[in-house]
C-alpha cells in the first residue's frame, strides 16, 4: 500500500534529522579533543595581546640588540626572543634545548612578518604593534629551518634563520645565562 | 530524446514536468535514503578517523604548543 | 531569449577571461618555484603575478560569474522579467571599470602586495579604489536579487520561493553582510594611508577588519556550487532532490556560520585572546554542518535517479547515473574534492592544530581543492549548462566537455596531494625561489615539480574549456531549450516565514557578530595598539 | 495562510534557542573553563586567567609571563614618526642651500656632487637618510671626525632645511653603461639576492618604492669608493649605526670581490 505523501516526506524529514543528530556528534567528538588537548597539556593557539610600539622598538630594553637570542633567566625558564625585520630574523641562528618547556617571543618594527619551524608545532604571525609570544616543548633536535611565511617584501624569500634545537644535556648557557648557536 | 539530448539531459518538457512516473518513484522510495546514508556515512566516517589520526599520531607528537 | 541573456553572457565572459589570464600566470608561479625554473624567480615579477592570480581568481572570476549566475536564475526560476536590468548593467560597468583599474594598477607594478593587502605595506591607491568599485557594483547585484525575489512574494503571497532564488538571496545577503569588514579597512584605513592623508595604519585592526570578510567571502563563491547541486544535478541526473527543506536549511545555515568564524584566519595572531579564537572556533565547527548535510541530502537525490535508471543493491545506484552528462560528472568529481578539500579544512579550523600547517602549503592545497576544485569545477559545469541557452546553440559533443572536466579534476588532485605533504614538512608560501641547497627544501623538491605537472594540466583544462564554449558558439545547431530545475520528491506547498524570508536569519546574524567581533573589534578602539609606520610599495 | 502562521512561531524560537545555545556554550567553554582549568596549572587564579584569554592582560592563560628588565642601549635615536616626517615635510630649500653653502659646499660640493672619492655624494639622496645620518653623527651612535662636530652644531629644523635641500638636487646623468657589460652574479645580488646565503635582493630595500625600511638610502650614482669603505665598515662592525644589524650581518656575507662589483654596479647609475 502507497505510504501517503504525508508520511513519506515525514520519513524523509526524520531520516534528514538522524542525518543531523550523527553529523552533531561528530561535530561534538572533535570539539571534545581539542578541549581535550586544551584543558588537559594546555594546548592554544599562540596568543599574547601584549603591546609594543614598533616605530621605537630598537630603543627598548628587551628588544635592544644585545638582548636578542637564547637567555636563560635565574628560576631556569628558557626565553628566545627574535626581532623579525625586513629581511631578517635577528639573530640569524638560536640555540635551545628539546625535552624542555621554552618561550619564544618576536616582534617586528616595520611590517608584518609570521615564522614558523619546520617539524615543529611553533608557529605564528608577528604584527607590528605587538609582542608574539609562542610556548613549546621541542620532541626532536638538529638544525630546524625558521622561514618567515608572511608576505614582508621583495626580500621575503631570503627570509629565514636556523633554530639548532639540541638535546637537554647538551645545552650549556654560558655564565650569563646566554646561548648561542655552534658554528657547524 | 536524441543521443545527444540524453548525454546533455534536455528534453523538451515544460519546466514543471520531468517524466518521471509516480510508480517507479513509489518503489524507488521504500529503499532509498540507504545506500545514500551509506555512501555519506562512510565518506563522513572517513574524515573524522583521518582528522582523529591526524590530530593524535602527527600533531600532538610535535610538541605542545600554547 | 530572455532579457537577461546579454547581461548574463557579459558577465561570465570577464569572469572567465579574467580565469583564463590567472590560470597561466599559475602556472608560471608553479613552474619558477620548482627547481626546473629555480634560477628565474625575479621578485619583482613573481609577487605582481602573485597578486594578479589572487585578485582575478578570487574578486573576477567569482564576483562576475555570481552575478551573471544570479540574473540568469531571477528570471528563469522566478518566470518573470529581471527588475532594473539597467541598473545592473551599471552595477556591470562600475564593476569592469574597477577591474580594470585594479588590473592596471598591479601591472605597473603599484600593487604587489598579494590580493590580501598586509598593511603597512601599502600600493597605490588607484588598486584599492579599483576593488571598492568592484564591491559596489556587486551591491547593485544584491540589492536587484533582494528586489525581485520581494515583488515575486507579493504577487505570490503565501508560495515557498523557488529553491534557485532562495539560495541566490541567501548568498545576496551574505555578501552584503561580509563585505562590510574589508569596505571598512579599505576606506577607513588603507586607502587613505595610500593618498598620503595619513602615515601610519593600524595592522591589528586592519587584519581584524579582513578577517571578517575572508572566511565569509569564500561561502559568497561556494554557494552557486551548492545551488547547482541542489537544482539543476538532480534533474540532470534524472531524480528528483530528496528533500526541498534541507536545501533551505542549507543556505541559512551558511549565512549564519559563515559569517561570525572570519578569526580562524588570524588564530596564529598575537593581537586576539583565546577566548574569541576559541568561540570562533566552535562555530567554525558548525559551519560544517551544511556541507555534511548537502552530502546527505544530494547523495540521497543521486540514488533516486540511479534507482530509477534500474540501479540495484547498497551502490549499484552509483553506477547507474548517467555519468556522460557534464553536470553529473561535473557534481560526483565536486564532490570528491570537497572529501579532501574539506579534511584539510577541518584540519585548519582545529585550535591549536592550525599551529602546525598556518602559512604552509596545506593551507594553498586546502583552498585550491575546495575553491579552485569543488567551487570552479561547479561553475564549469554551470556555464556548460546555461551557455547554450544564452546563445540558442547547441553542443555538437559533449565529449570535449567531459575530457575538460576529468583534466581538471586530475590536475587539481595531482598538484595539491604533494602540497598537502610538503605543508606537513613545512613548506611555507609565496616564495620567489627556493634555496634547493638547503637539505630540508632539497627533499621537496621532486613533490614540489609533481605539483607543477598538476599545475600543467590545469593549464591545458582551462584552455580546452575556453575552446569548448568557442566550438559551441561556432556550432550551426539550434537548440539550448529544455527545463534543467530539479523538482523536489514533495514540493514545498506551505513552507514557515523563517523558511521563505530571512528576517529572523539577519537578526540572528546580527547577535552572533556581536559577541564573535564586538569586543575583538572594540578593543582597537577602547585600547588602541600602536601603529605601525606605512611601507609604500609603489 | 493562516497554517503556515502556525509553523512560523515555533521555528522562530526553536532556530534561536539552537543559535543562542551554541554561542552560549563557545562562550562558556572559551572565556571561563577552558582558562580556569588551564590558570591552575600555571597557577594563575581564575581572574587573571579569564582577563588573559579575553586579551584584556597579556600572556598565555597556561603559562607563566616571562619578565625582562634589560636596559636599552639603541644603536640609533632616530625612531620614525609622522611628527619627523612633518618635520621633514617642513625643511625649506632655500634655507637648507645658505647652510649647505656656509658648512658643507667645501667637501660636499655645492649641488652635492663630492669631489673626493671618500665624500659621498648627496644630489637626490633620500632626505630621510640624509635626516637619520645627521642624527646619527649627532647622537654618536655614528662617528667621523669632520661630520659629528658639524652635526653637533645644526638643530632639528635646519637638519631637515639640508636633507630637503640635497634631495631636491637633481642627479647627474651619465650615460649608465649597458646593464649586460656587468657580470650577471652581480645583477643577480641585486634582483634576486641569493637564498643560500639568505642575502635579500639590495633592491629589496634600496630601490625607491621598494617598501623597504623608511631610512634606505638611494646608492644609484654613489661613489664606488665610498660604497666600498662603507660596506667595509658595516662587514668589520667599526659603523654600526644600521639598525638591528641588517648591513652589518649583510656585508659580513658578502665577498671583496661582491662589494666591488656591487659598488660598481650602483656608480654605474642602474637603480
Amino acid at each position: 500500500m502507497a505510504e501517503s505523501a504525508d508520511a513519506q516526506e515525514r520519513h524523509i524529514l526524520a531520516t534528514e534529522l538522524r542525518w543531523s543528530a550523527m553529523v552533531a556528534v561528530l561535530v561534538a567528538a572533535i570539539l571534545s579533543v581539542v578541549v581535550y588537548t586544551a584543558i588537559s597539556v594546555g594546548i592554544n593557539p599562540p596568543s599574547n595581546v601584549e603591546r609594543i610600539d614598533p616605530k621605537s622598538l630598537h630603543l627598548t630594553g628587551e628588544f635592544a640588540e644585545h638582548n636578542l637570542g637564547t637567555s636563560v633567566a635565574a628560576d631556569g625558564a628558557i626565553t628566545a626572543r627574535m626581532v623579525a625585520t625586513q629581511f631578517a630574523f635577528v639573530p640569524r641562528c638560536i640555540a635551545l634545548p628539546s625535552g624542555k618547556p621554552v618561550t619564544l617571543r618576536f616582534a617586528s618594527p616595520d611590517v608584518v612578518h609570521g615564522l614558523l619551524i619546520t617539524g615543529t608545532n611553533v608557529n605564528t604571525m608577528v604584527v607590528p604593534g605587538y609582542i608574539a609570544q609562542v610556548h613549546t616543548v621541542f620532541t626532536q633536535t638538529g638544525d630546524l629551518l625558521m622561514p618567515c611565511h608572511e608576505y614582508c617584501g621583495l626580500g621575503h624569500s631570503e627570509m629565514w634563520a636556523v633554530v639548532q634545537v639540541v638535546p637537554e644535556k647538551e645545552f650549556k648557557p654560558a655564565s650569563d645565562g646566554r646561548a648561542s648557536c655552534e658554528k657547524r | 530524446m536524441t543521443h545527444l539530448e540524453s548525454q546533455i539531459g534536455r528534453s523538451s518538457l515544460p519546466q514543471d514536468k520531468d517524466g518521471i512516473d509516480e510508480g517507479s518513484l513509489e518503489s524507488v522510495m521504500r529503499e532509498v535514503p540507504r545506500g545514500a546514508m551509506a555512501l555519506a556515512g562512510t565518506a563522513v566516517a572517513l574524515l573524522t578517523v583521518g582528522w582523529v589520526a591526524i590530530y593524535l599520531f602527527v600533531f600532538v607528537p610535535r610538541g605542545v604548543v600554547g | 531569449m530572455r532579457s537577461v541573456d546579454r547581461l548574463c553572457l557579459a558577465h561570465f565572459r570577464v569572469a572567465f577571461a579574467a580565469f583564463l589570464v590567472a590560470a597561466i600566470l599559475g602556472t608560471w608561479q608553479m613552474w619558477v618555484r620548482s627547481p626546473l625554473g629555480a634560477s628565474v624567480g625575479d621578485p619583482d615579477i613573481y609577487f605582481l603575478s602573485v597578486t594578479a592570480h589572487g585578485a582575478s581568481m578570487a574578486y573576477v572570476l567569482t564576483t562576475f560569474f555570481i552575478m551573471g549566475f544570479g540574473y540568469f536564475v531571477a528570471e528563469t526560476s522566478l518566470g518573470r522579467a529581471l527588475p532594473g536590468r539597467a541598473w545592473a548593467w551599471l552595477g556591470f560597468w562600475i564593476a569592469l571599470i574597477g577591474t580594470l583599474m585594479a588590473v592596471a594598477t598591479i601591472l605597473s607594478g603599484r600593487a604587489s602586495v598579494l590580493y590580501t593587502f598586509y598593511p603597512p605595506m601599502t600600493a597605490n591607491a588607484f588598486f584599492y579604489i579599483g576593488l571598492v568599485l568592484v564591491v559596489v557594483g556587486s551591491w547593485v547585484w544584491c540589492v536587484l536579487m533582494i528586489v525581485a525575489m520581494t515583488q515575486w512574494k507579493g504577487e505570490n503571497p503565501g508560495a515557498a520561493v523557488p529553491l534557485a532564488m532562495y539560495g541566490t538571496v541567501a548568498n545576496a545577503i551574505l555578501w552584503l553582510w561580509t563585505t562590510v569588514g574589508v569596505a571598512a579597512e579599505l576606506l577607513f584605513q588603507v586607502i587613505p594611508a595610500a593618498l598620503s592623508w595619513v602615515q601610519t595604519i593600524d595592522a591589528g585592526l586592519a587584519r581584524t577588519l579582513f578577517s571578517w570578510t575572508l572566511h565569509a567571502i569564500v561561502y559568497f563563491w561556494l554557494l552557486p556550487a551548492y545551488i547547482a547541486f541542489y537544482t539543476m544535478v538532480p534533474r540532470a541526473a534524472g531524480g528528483r532532490l530528496y528533500s526541498d527543506t534541507m536545501g533551505r536549511l542549507t543556505f541559512i545555515l551558511f549565512l549564519i556560520y559563515s559569517l561570525p568564524v572570519g578569526m580562524h584566519h588570524l588564530f596564529m595572531d598575537p593581537e586576539h585572546g583565546n577566548a574569541f579564537k576559541f568561540i570562533q572556533m566552535l562555530l567554525t565547527a558548525f559551519v560544517a554542518v551544511p556541507t555534511l548535510l548537502t552530502i546527505f541530502t544530494i547523495s540521497a537525490s543521486m540514488e533516486v535517479a540511479g534507482r530509477l535508471r534500474g540501479g540495484r543493491g547498497l551502490f549499484g545506484w552509483i553506477g547507474a547515473l548517467p555519468w556522460d552528462r557534464p553536470m553529473v560528472l561535473a557534481a560526483g568529481l565536486s564532490f570528491v574534492m570537497l572529501g579532501f578539500g574539506g579534511g584539510g579544512g577541518l584540519v585548519n579550523m582545529s585550535y591549536g592544530m592550525n599551529a602546525m600547517i598556518h602559512n604552509t602549503a596545506w593551507v594553498t592545497a586546502h583552498f585550491h581543492l575546495i575553491f579552485g576544485g569543488t567551487v570552479v569545477i561547479m561553475y564549469f559545469a554551470i556555464a556548460y549548462e546555461i551557455w547554450p541557452r544564452l546563445i540558442a546553440r547547441e553542443y555538437a559533443s559533449v565529449a570535449p566537455l567531459r575530457r575538460q572536466l576529468w583534466l581538471w579534476f586530475i590536475g587539481m588532485m595531482v598538484m595539491t596531494l604533494p602540497w598537502h605533504w610538503l605543508g606537513l614538512q613545512g613548506q611555507w608560501r609565496r616564495v620567489a625561489n627556493f634555496n634547493y641547497a638547503d637539505p630540508i627544501i632539497a627533499s621537496w623538491g621532486p613533490w614540489v615539480t609533481v605539483s607543477f605537472v598538476g599545475g600543467l594540466m590545469l593549464l591545458i583544462s582551462a584552455l580546452l574549456f575556453a575552446r569548448n564554449l568557442f566550438a559551441l558558439h561556432q556550432s550551426a545547431i539550434a537548440g539550448g531549450q529544455g527545463p534543467f530545475y530539479a523538482l523536489a520528491i514533495h514540493p514545498p506547498k506551505r513552507v514557515p516565514a523563517a523558511l521563505n524570508g530571512f528576517g529572523l536569519w539577519n537578526v540572528l546574524v546580527a547577535v552572533l557578530m556581536l559577541a564573535a567581533y564586538g569586543y575583538p573589534i572594540a578593543q582597537f578602539i577602547v585600547a588602541p595598539s600602536p601603529s605601525a609606520m606605512v611601507h609604500r610599495v609603489e | 495562510m493562516a497554517e503556515s502562521n502556525a509553523l512560523d512561531q515555533p521555528w522562530r524560537i526553536w532556530a534561536s534557542v539552537a543559535v543562542v545555545t551554541i554561542l552560549l556554550t563557545g562562550v562558556l567553554l572559551g572565556a571561563i573553563i577552558v582558562p580556569i582549568v588551564q590558570g591552575r596549572g600555571a597557577g594563575l587564579d581564575a581572574y587573571t586567567a579569564i582577563c588573559r584569554a579575553l586579551g584584556l592582560l597579556p600572556g598565555s592563560p597556561a603559562q607563566v609571563q616571562p619578565q625582562d628588565r634589560t636596559p636599552p642601549s639603541p644603536v640609533s635615536q632616530v625612531s620614525w614618526t609622522p611628527a619627523i616626517l612633518k618635520v621633514l615635510a617642513g625643511g625649506d630649500v632655500e634655507r637648507g642651500r645658505a647652510k649647505v653653502m656656509e658648512v658643507c659646499v667645501a667637501c660636499h660640493g655645492e649641488q652635492g656632487v663630492s669631489p673626493t672619492p671618500a665624500v659621498p655624494h648627496l644630489n637626490g639622496q633620500s632626505a630621510a637618510a640624509i635626516y637619520k645620518q645627521l642624527h646619527d653623527y649627532r647622537t654618536g651612535s655614528r662617528v667621523n671626525e669632520q661630520m659629528t662636530g658639524i652635526a653637533q652644531a645644526l638643530d632639528e629644523s635646519v637638519i631637515a632645511d639640508v636633507a630637503v635641500y640635497f634631495a631636491g638636487q637633481r642627479k647627474r646623468n651619465p650615460n649608465p653603461a649597458s646593464l649586460g657589460a656587468l657580470p650577471s652574479e652581480i645583477v643577480d645580488l641585486v634582483v634576486h639576492g641569493d637564498t643560500v646565503r639568505g642575502l635579500p635582493p639590495c633592491a629589496g630595500c634600496h630601490r625607491t618604492g621598494s617598501g623597504g625600511p623608511i631610512e634606505t638610502p638611494i646608492l644609484s650614482e654613489q661613489g664606488d669608493d665610498y660604497l666600498v669603505q662603507q660596506l667595509q665598515l658595516f662587514a668589520s662592525d667599526k659603523r654600526r649605526n644600521d639598525v638591528y644589524g641588517r648591513m652589518r650581518s649583510i656585508s659580513a656575507r658578502l665577498s671583496p670581490e661582491e662589494i666591488k662589483g656591487l659598488a660598481a654596479y650602483y656608480r654605474a647609475g642602474f637603480r
